[in-house]
């Protein structure tokens, strides 16, 4: 019953206008517990097929053409639990009632949206749910108080239309040179190596890495998600820019490059580039969130690497680090959100010792950082290793050597972030500072959780997902 | 043939002149100009519906949203508009050169595509490929209208609080 | 991927770590906010000792049940050979004796939680590390040792304090990376992370190298032996714990695993090594006598020494591989004594400068005599343990006919003797610079002293640590020592 | 038809990047938030053109206009949200110059 997962936040929505008012209040939580839901089902063996008794018909009546397998799965997954760690955050940053309201709303749009691009099987229907979910994020950031919020939506629908038109071309490149625009009839087209197909297979990867922030792609995203209102920046790093761009990415190679040599030379190349240049882009920031933003355009690098390599390993790694990434990337926004509301500024350079005021933020944060930069016995350890396992079996040396030596880079920005961040001498400024409420604390400490426990348990966590597909 | 070259022609002025016209409200018109020719363009190729659609909600609504948005916001000073127009004027002046070169260069070339041909002509109905292939786009459509709705109630709603 | 069996031990072992960190944090709740140092010693980290003293203790019957399961465990599939354990398993007993120390020396400051729990992941993972039997675990503990180590170091808040444990930390990551490339070049080789499962093979002298990067950046040799003296700004039970007893021999140890017991060791390689080992064996000796601060004087000794170690493994017989791992476990001692002791006299002079310093012999007797008998040791005179292990050290280089590296070895010892004689007088001898401070604290004082002891004990019943060696070296190489 | 299909296609083409290249040159050369907007509406006409266009040579007509109906719909939600954000920004500088947006920086 995959379509629930497209019906059920859907009619949540229209339902969440019919409430009185005064009950508006509940918007929150309700949304909340549809992603709990949407996590749970992340959980259940073969949730698309089992039937709901009365709700069966419904499913040959709507005849969505809907697909899930272990991948869905996985972005269904971290889908939910980012999209509850936004919602808590938003319920201690956001200031009235009607803006938590919207937010609980439209961040319900955009998981209907992400759900989409997770099962469709259908190229059009992929640039349609991608655009559903940027739609969303774009209003999310713009319905912001900063001071920037225009100038990050604006980069972000600016070069979101830049990749609209890609797909568009490319979708019209498919029709005529397969005829179709499943993505069956895309490989079709590729396995039979028609140039047109080629050509339009280019164009959509192309529009993939806007949506992606892939370099030279990457411009829009360190504004986006550094104007963003805190619990929207969450939801962005953790969930909307990797499914819309990098999940669409891990689908197609899986589905219909196949491991074909232009396709994968394509995904190394963009993939290595983005890693270094986004890794030591971050190392010169001084704004929080931006240098979490770079850090995240790097990462999602090494998804897109892994994709070049050994097909199956390579997915299983794409989607373990696209895991991780989702988890620790969210929680760092998280540990953002709490700074910026304990002391009202981002600014690195202003802080120093906070580490004192607020152990539990630098902690979850330390574990955070530490996971992507890809040290063991963290969860980021394991998908980096396989990640380069991938590229080794897959005979790309130099590519993995890459990615391995990238990630002293990110350790290295990450400790200049702790450094800057929460060692050092306590300032006298912040001397009234204390830490954050305990309702930003429980997303922090929920996904640093389970970054320890993925890593520290991983050989058990890998079997099942061997056995499980992906 | 030659008149439907002809329409193509006309529709890409339609569309130079909207960029290169100094008003918003010209450009406008231009861009309304545009979306009809192309919906004729698009009638005479067959793909009726589609075209209706481009007519009504391209050249008309969009032409609605756009010329509320140059009427809410006051125009600039006589001097603002004279220095942002020579500085303007000198980035586009180029465009239609560029258009008539990329349009002769383009005209060369006649390298042989391999097209797949679906024949007969015509997969069926446009409203059957709508209604029972494509519902998931239609699913689509109703999310990003909710999506576009929620959009107008967070953005102007904000607006209309600014104000107080 | 690794394979099942390899997976489940190392669960366990994460459970056994998991567990005795638990078990320091109940310690700390249960004192309701005062800390209870001395609940924390029955964690230093090996399982045996764990199993010995479980018996009352507070692990529980379940906890230690795992424990029990994981030893008895080790002990069938004899994933690292119980002999090759204890020589770097003595580093346990000088961990304690430092946690220890700490009691008194960290009471002062601030972040005690966060040292003492570092101080445990720390040696856990240093254990795990001895008994990981494949590589991507080595690899595992063996950054977690770096993790913990990054905490240990930038225990001071201050600006500088905490960019040098950036840069330590930095510095062995890299060479961890680089050695990653060359796990995954072994794998790409092999199929496998089984360490015994590639037994035997001969590795090709790039992939050699890509590991030598990471075991030379972790021991400090030359060319990245840069962090070691610049971590002295950690406190002095910190550069005790890393650079004499546990972190800096890891990379030894790991060398002596892979290189004696489990790949070819060739001509071309060891010379390689030995060459490097001798160069930063006398360059660092060198720093060590123009040095002025007590701390780095006695790192640059560090690094001098590990120098010796790796001369020892790569003289390549029997002999000397004995002979190295006597030495880890008598230059740990000792050099733990001497760390502890510039500890001492830092915390009650306020200075690390030697310039500043003499005369301290009147008012710090005891840490005096207990520095000359750790410095003893470490310049190898007899009848102190150190002694011993340089003596199988260089007999073994002249065994193996290399007499320019034995030269080398002779020369080092030589320097040993001057800088540690220099520094010795600078601070305990001579005129004295200002007020004499007293020993403060008996305890650090009976743990300095207490090393000094085991340093001449280890010297006089020489028999049964070197039995261990020998028992360590012939598992290890499968020959009879 | 009469002419044969590489030919039209060439046609078709031919008119795909002029008017693309108009949209992007008109969104490039304006410091006009309006103007930039309506770039990028010439832009989604190129592309609406050569969905039809691919779907005739094709012969997917149906399909190519099931999907530009599609499209149509999320253009004009598009252009309604960022019609939305332009005001907002005009409301806050009181200017539509895309100048004051460039003050990020990194």
């Amino acid at each position: 019953m995959s379509d629930l997962l497209l019906l059920v936040p859907f009619v949540a929505v229209v339902l969440l206008y019919l409430l009185p008012k005064r009950a508006r209040t509940a918007g929150l939580w309700i949304a909340f517990g549809i992603l709990a839901l949407e996590t749970a089902a992340a959980f259940i063996d073969r949730f698309a097929t089992i039937d709901f008794g009365l709700l069966a018909p419904l499913g040959k009546l709507l005849g969505f053409h809907l697909a899930t397998d272990g991948l869905s799965e996985l972005v269904i997954l971290c889908t939910g639990l980012v999209g509850m760690a936004a919602l808590l955050v938003a319920r201690r940053t956001l200031e009235d009632e009607n803006e938590k309201f919207l937010f609980a709303n439209l961040v319900l749009v955009a998981v209907v949206g992400i759900n989409g691009i997770a099962m469709v099987r259908d190229l059009f229907s992929l640039y349609v749910f991608v655009e559903v979910t940027a739609v969303a994020t774009f209003i999310l950031i713009a319905a912001g108080r900063g001071d920037h919020v225009f100038e990050g939506a604006w980069k972000y629908i600016f070069l979101s239309v830049v990749a609209s038109v890609l797909m568009l071309t490319s979708l019209g490149f498919f029709l005529l040179s397969t005829g179709g625009i499943t993505l069956d009839a895309a490989r079709t087209g590729l396995a039979a190596n028609a140039p047109l197909a080629w050509i339009a297979m280019a164009l959509f990867l192309c529009g993939l890495f806007v949506k992606g922030a892939m370099v030279p792609f990457h411009g829009w995203l360190a504004d986006a998600y550094t104007a963003a209102p805190a619990p929207v920046s969450v939801f962005m790093a953790g969930i909307v820019t990797k499914a819309s761009g990098i999940f669409a990415l891990m689908r197609i190679a899986q589905s219909t490059l196949g491991g074909a040599t232009p396709g994968r030379e394509i995904l190394l190349v963009v993939g290595a580039v983005t890693i270094v240049v986004g890794a030591f882009l971050s190392l010169t920031q001084t704004n929080f969130k931006r240098m979490l933003a770079y850090s995240s355009i790097s990462q999602m690098g090494y998804i897109v690497l892994a994709l070049g390599g050994d097909l199956r390993l390579g997915i299983l790694a794409a989607g373990l680090h696209f895991f991780n990434h989702a988890i620790s990337k969210s929680q760092l926004f998280a540990n953002a959100a709490a700074i910026e509301k304990q002391l009202g500024t981002l600014d690195m350079d202003e802080m120093g010792g906070l580490g004192a005021r607020m152990p539990v933020t630098a902690g979850t944060s330390a574990v955070a950082s530490l996971s992507i930069a890809g040290l063991p016995p963290l969860a980021g350890f394991w998908s980096k290793l396989l990640i380069v396992l991938a590229l080794w079996n897959a005979k790309e040396y130099a590519f993995a050597a890459v990615a391995i030596l990238a990630s002293l880079v990110t350790l290295a920005y990450f400790l200049s972030l702790q450094r800057r961040v929460f060692f050092g001498k306590p300032l006298e400024k912040w001397a009234g500072a204390r830490e954050a409420s305990v309702g930003l604390l429980v997303p922090a400490v929920a996904l640093a959780l389970i970054t320890i426990a993925l890593g520290v348990g991983f050989p058990f966590a890998l079997k099942i997902l061997m056995g499980g597909g992906a | 043939m030659i008149w439907f070259t002809l329409l193509l022609v006309v529709l890409v002025l339609a569309a130079l002149w909207a960029s290169m016209t100094t008003t918003l409200l010209r450009s406008t018109l231009g861009l309304a100009l545009a979306s009809a020719l192309l919906s004729v363009v698009m009638f005479s190729m067959g793909a009726t519906l589609a075209a209706v659609m481009e007519l009504s909600v391209c050249a008309g609504l969009i032409s609605v949203v756009l010329v509320s948005v140059a009427s809410l916001t006051r125009p600039r000073s006589i001097q603002e508009e004279l220095a942002s127009r020579r500085s303007r004027l000198r980035r586009i002046w180029p465009l239609p050169l560029v258009l008539i070169a990329a349009g002769v260069a383009l005209s060369f070339v006649h390298a042989p595509v391999d097209i797949v041909l679906h024949l007969p002509k015509g997969d069926g109905d446009v409203r059957t490929v709508l209604w029972s292939l494509r519902q998931l786009d239609l699913f689509g459509q109703i999310l990003i209208l909710l999506a576009g709705a929620l959009g107008v109630l967070v953005l102007f709603r904000k607006e209309a609080k600014d104000d107080d | 991927m690794a394979d099942r069996r390899a997976i489940a031990t190392a669960a366990r072992l994460y459970f056994v770590y998991a567990t005795r960190i638990v078990d320091a944090r109940a310690a700390r709740s249960t004192g309701r906010g005062r800390e209870l140092p001395f609940l924390r010693l029955r964690f230093p980290g090996d399982p045996a000792i764990i199993r010995r003293r479980a018996k009352g203790a507070s692990l529980g019957r379940v906890g230690r049940r795992a424990v029990d399961g994981v030893w008895k465990e080790h002990e069938r599939r004899n994933c690292a050979s119980r002999g090759g354990v204890c020589p770097p398993g003595g580093g346990v007993p000088t961990g304690a004796v430092i946690i220890l120390f700490s009691f008194d020396y960290i009471a002062h400051y601030e972040n005690q939680n966060e040292y003492y729990t570092m101080a445990v992941v720390f040696l856990g993972a240093m254990m795990g590390l001895v008994f990981s039997s494949n590589l991507v675990y080595l690899y595992v503990f063996w950054e977690i040792t770096g993790i913990a180590s990054w905490r240990l170091i930038g225990f001071y808040r201050g600006k500088t304090d905490v960019l040098k444990a950036d840069k330590a930390f930095l510095m062995t990551a890299l060479g961890a990376l680089v050695m990653l490339i060359g796990i995954l070049a072994i794998h790409g080789l092999t199929g496998t992370f089984d360490l015994g499962a590639m037994k035997g093979t001969a590795l090709p002298l790039g992939i050699s190298a890509l590991l030598l990067v990471g075991l030379l950046s972790k021991s400090a040799t030359l060319p990245f032996q840069t962090w070691l003296p610049d971590a002295g700004v950690a406190p002095s039970p910190v550069t005790a714990l890393l650079h004499a007893a546990v972190l800096v021999k890891i990379g030894v140890y790991v060398f002596a695993r892979l290189f004696l017991s489990t790949f070819v060791f060739d001509e071309a390689l060891r010379t390689i090594v030995a060459s490097i080992a001798g160069a930063s064996a006398l360059v660092s000796a060198g720093a060590a006598l123009v040095e002025t601060d007590f701390k780095r004087i006695v790192a640059y000794s560090t690094v001098s020494q590990i120098g010796f170690i790796f001369l020892g493994l790569a003289m390549g017989n029997a002999l000397g591989a004995a002979g190295a791992l006597l030495y880890i476990l008598m230059h740990g001692l000792a050099k733990a004594g001497l760390f502890l002791s510039a500890g001492i006299v830092e915390q009650n002079a306020g200075t690390k400068e030697i310039t500043k310093l003499g005369g301290l012999m009147r008012s710090m007797p005891w840490t005096a005599v207990a520095f000359l008998l750790c410095a003893f040791s470490v310049m190898g005179i007899p009848p102190f343990g150190g002694f011993f292990s340089k003596y199988m050290v260089i007999s073994a280089a002249v065994k193996a006919d290399e007499m320019v590296f034995g030269a080398v070895f002779l020369a080092g010892a030589l320097l040993t003797i001057l800088y540690l004689f220099r520094l010795f007088t600078k601070v305990f001898l001579g005129e004295p610079h200002g007020v004499l401070a007293p020993e403060k604290s008996r305890l650090m004082v009976a743990c300095v002293v207490l090393l000094a002891a085991l340093s001449l004990v280890g010297g006089l019943a020489v028999g049964w640590p070197s039995e261990l060696a020998r028992v360590a070296i012939s598992q290890m190489l499968g020959v009879a020592g | 038809m009469t002419i044969e299909i590489p030919q039209s296609f060439w046609l078709y083409f031919t008119f795909f990047v002029l008017l693309l290249v108009d949209g992007l040159w008109c969104m490039l050369a304006t410091r006009n938030l309006v103007r930039i907007l309506i770039g990028l509406e010439i832009l989604m006409k190129s592309v609406t053109f050569f969905l039809i266009a691919a779907g005739y040579l094709s012969g997917r007509m149906a399909l190519a206009q099931a999907l530009v109906i599609t499209v149509i719909v999320i253009e004009v939600v598009v252009v309604v949200v960022v019609a939305g954000i332009i005001l907002g920004f005009y409301r806050k500088h009181d200017s539509l110059d895309v100048g004051n947006t460039r003050r990020m920086k990194g």
